[in-house]
């Protein structure tokens, strides 16, 4: 089962429009204040990413209910310009340092789940899950 | 510098209190990074915090401000850990930089010449998992009508598979001779080895040796993956065995010896196990797999092939191998 | 766990608000540690924070819990960095690991078997400043009555350094006669450096030559700190100097050659600029401390001498060595 | 000039009081709250080092002047075993991730300036200031 919204992002106020609509899906689920923080948190990173690097794309989140367990599905997917070396994206320190945010690692470390699926030249999608402890 | 990023603090709580929109979290947050770049610690939020909080509610009551006094008091062993992971940072940068130089300098010093034989076409690669490669192919020739080859993979990764390699280059340059047979190769880099490394660290090698007049390949093998041979006449694959332990086990260790001779066509497949055991999400990549895709190529050019081989292992296993990957093929022409 | 954890912070909390005394900060802070070790991120402690305040002071204005909510957001971020900080604590220890690994191979690899000569005593020390060791100390000898001697030091350090040097070993060995002259040594191991390795590293290197019967010392030097001569019969000490570029810079470099023969009680000290170049608090450790230091010693073993300057300058800067310490000590007895 | 005070490490209860006595000092000087709390975690450190690892020993501690400066002084003595390797001691990732706190690279960076003079066998003497800005 799953219930879904979504929020395209083209400008920076949509960044703002896809937390709100994480927050309250994760609120409505049962998350508490920090989980619904990080939840908030990973959607902006990504949200962040979309505007800055493919210019547009879009935030959807899904609830799950999986095997009893019930959770919230962030999907980023943008048509840009794709990530060319992933291992270097996913490394510590890389975009943390350059004061770019937490960066894809950072959304990992916030969520339980995170599965990236990119082709350079045609675009970005990633997938990340948190489930309801 | 402080006091104006306490005032900025301060203004944009004050719009979080008058009203607690995302929008205005979505602003806090991306302070909380600016924050965390100019290496303001946790404690120092608290305090700032407390005091913005001071000067819009000077009213409330003194549990509050306690509160907060505890909660600075808990943050300083937090602030530590922070700073710690700057100076982690700083220190995986510098090594970084280290492990470049150390992988250049590795590639000079390891590189081989092809060798130049009549009817014969060499196709070769080998790319390394992490920075340093633990695979290492070497060419003995001199122009002679010979060609020896070398395949070896250091089992273990990094600096000490590194230094372990330098070891058996210099091995191999001291025998020198584009003549001398496998099985006395073997043995004589087994024993410097076995002499020179500890007991943690082996070897697997290939070695073959390439009559261009006869074109006959001799081969033995110190444990390493078999070689294959493609005959073009049945087209059929076949592995090319030779019994031999690993080099560093035991300095009496002796090896076998065989020879093929190549028709027009045929291939010889030399690799390491970073090309057979390729794991994709359903598991191990097929023996079957690579011959497939070798044979898809087969009337091109050795290094074509070489270069197919890859590139298809490589999306099978979405650009993440697990081991060193080298790959020489021998092309009778 | 979690809930346990929140219980025992609302007692350490509810103990501060009652009372605030150091004694509770400091189980506080205590507490805070364990916190840390546990892996709750700051964010968690706000809110375990928030939520202890609440049932202690349900009565407390919105406003205080807006507060809290501002600053758990403001934290995510912090907390994000400190499991960064996780993760790189984890890596450096694999890394160290394999360092360690790695140094030992090298001294596996690079070790070298001190020569017996009639009426030569010889010491050495060789100490790296870091993990790896960018300094060298190769013998060749031959029971022939003859033994070459080289003191290498690779410009740069850690891994690129131990790679170069494992060259330079394989390099000394395929020369492999103990009579081969210093300038000839020299020119050999330059040309297999300046092919090697690529422009931004560097060797320098002393090689001497024993001669057993004639009690001479023939010597040349590649751009290498120079060796010190001791006179017994004088107490004077001379540098012994010979003209030479550093290995690798050009290919047709030449190399001086000089000779002196030693007498009874005579020592020639050889070695590398971490001896020389030390530091302590006020500025770098004059030369003639380090004679001082051999005078003192100069009628004991030459180990004993070697010991003796090592443990002397190591006390002088604080057990803080900058470079490698490579000492070589031959004393005609 | 030097205003000076001490007090004897034995049991842990002597650590909170040597905190008590550094903060109150501190404060006096004109320290802020944060830097109140971490100079007292630096003396709350080498105060559980003395007690952990030397068994007895003492915290002194000095108010400063030098060129219009003001700043505050922790000497932490001991006879105890001494340190045998400075080098591994002084490394981030050895204390910390063994869980004995901040150990040594915490005191050196809560306060400005840091120093340790140890012969084994003999005992430990660390200085560590801070100045007032
Ligand atoms: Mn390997
Ligand atoms: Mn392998
Ligand atoms: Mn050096
Ligand atoms: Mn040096």
């Amino acid at each position: 089962m799953s219930d879904e919204s979504s929020v395209e992002i083209l400008t920076e106020w949509d960044i703002v429009a896809a937390r709100q609509l994480g927050r309250n899906v994760a609120k409505e689920l049962g998350f508490g204040t920090v989980d619904q923080a990080r939840i908030t948190t990973a959607i902006s990173e990504l949200a962040r990413n979309i505007y800055l690097y493919a210019g547009k794309g879009r935030i959807e989140i899904q609830q799950l209910t999986e095997n009893g367990l019930k959770g919230i599905l962030i999907i980023a997917a943008d048509s840009g310009p794709g990530i060319s070396d992933i291992r270097q994206v996913m490394e510590d320190g890389f975009t943390t340092s350059g004061g770019l945010g937490a960066g894809l690692p950072g959304v990992k470390r916030l969520m339980d789940d995170f599965k990236i699926e990119t082709i350079v030249g045609e675009g970005t999608d990633i997938r990340a899950t948190k489930w309801l402890r | 510098m402080i006091h104006e990023i306490e005032n900025q603090y301060k203004e944009i709580l004050n719009e979080y209190m008058k009203k607690q929109t995302e929008q205005n979290l979505y602003v806090g947050q991306n302070f909380s990074r600016q924050l965390i770049l100019e290496n303001i610690s946790p404690e120092e939020v608290i305090s700032m915090h407390k005091g913005a909080i001071q000067e819009l509610y000077d009213e409330l009551p003194d549990v509050v401000w306690h509160s907060f006094d505890f909660l600075i008091e808990m943050m300083i062993n937090y602030g530590l850990a922070l700073q710690e992971r700057q100076s982690l940072l700083k220190q995986q940068e510098e090594l970084k930089v280290e492990m470049d130089l150390a992988a250049n300098v590795q590639e000079t010093l390891l590189k081989t010449k092809l060798p130049l034989l009549e009817g014969l076409d060499i196709g070769l690669l080998s790319i390394p998992a992490r920075k340093m490669n633990g695979d290492y192919i070497y060419f003995v020739s001199e122009h002679d009508g010979y060609a020896g080859v070398a395949v070896a993979d250091v089992i273990g990764k990094g600096l000490p598979a590194a230094l372990c390699m330098s070891m058996i280059k210099f091995g191999m340059d001291s025998l020198s001779s584009s003549q001398a047979l496998p099985k006395d190769v073997l043995s004589i880099i087994n024993r410097i080895v076995e002499k020179s490394v500890d007991d943690s660290m082996f070897v697997s090698m290939f070695y073959g040796n390439y009559d261009a007049k006869k074109a006959r390949l001799t081969y033995g093998s110190a444990g390493h993956e078999p070689a294959i041979l493609y005959r073009a006449k049945d087209n059929e694959f076949m592995e090319l065995n030779a019994k031999g332990l690993l080099l560093g086990v035991s300095p009496a260790a002796v090896y076998e010896e065989h020879a093929v001779d190549l028709e027009k066509g045929d291939l010889v497949i030399m690799m390491t196990d970073g090309v057979t055991e390729g794991r994709n999400e359903e598991g191990f990549i097929e023996r079957e797999v690579i011959y497939e895709l070798i044979e898809r190529k087969k009337e091109e050019a050795a290094q074509v092939i070489v270069q197919y081989v890859y590139d298809e292992l490589e999306r099978m296993q979405n650009a993440q191998f697990q081991d060193d990957f080298t790959l020489v093929i021998y092309k009778k022409v």
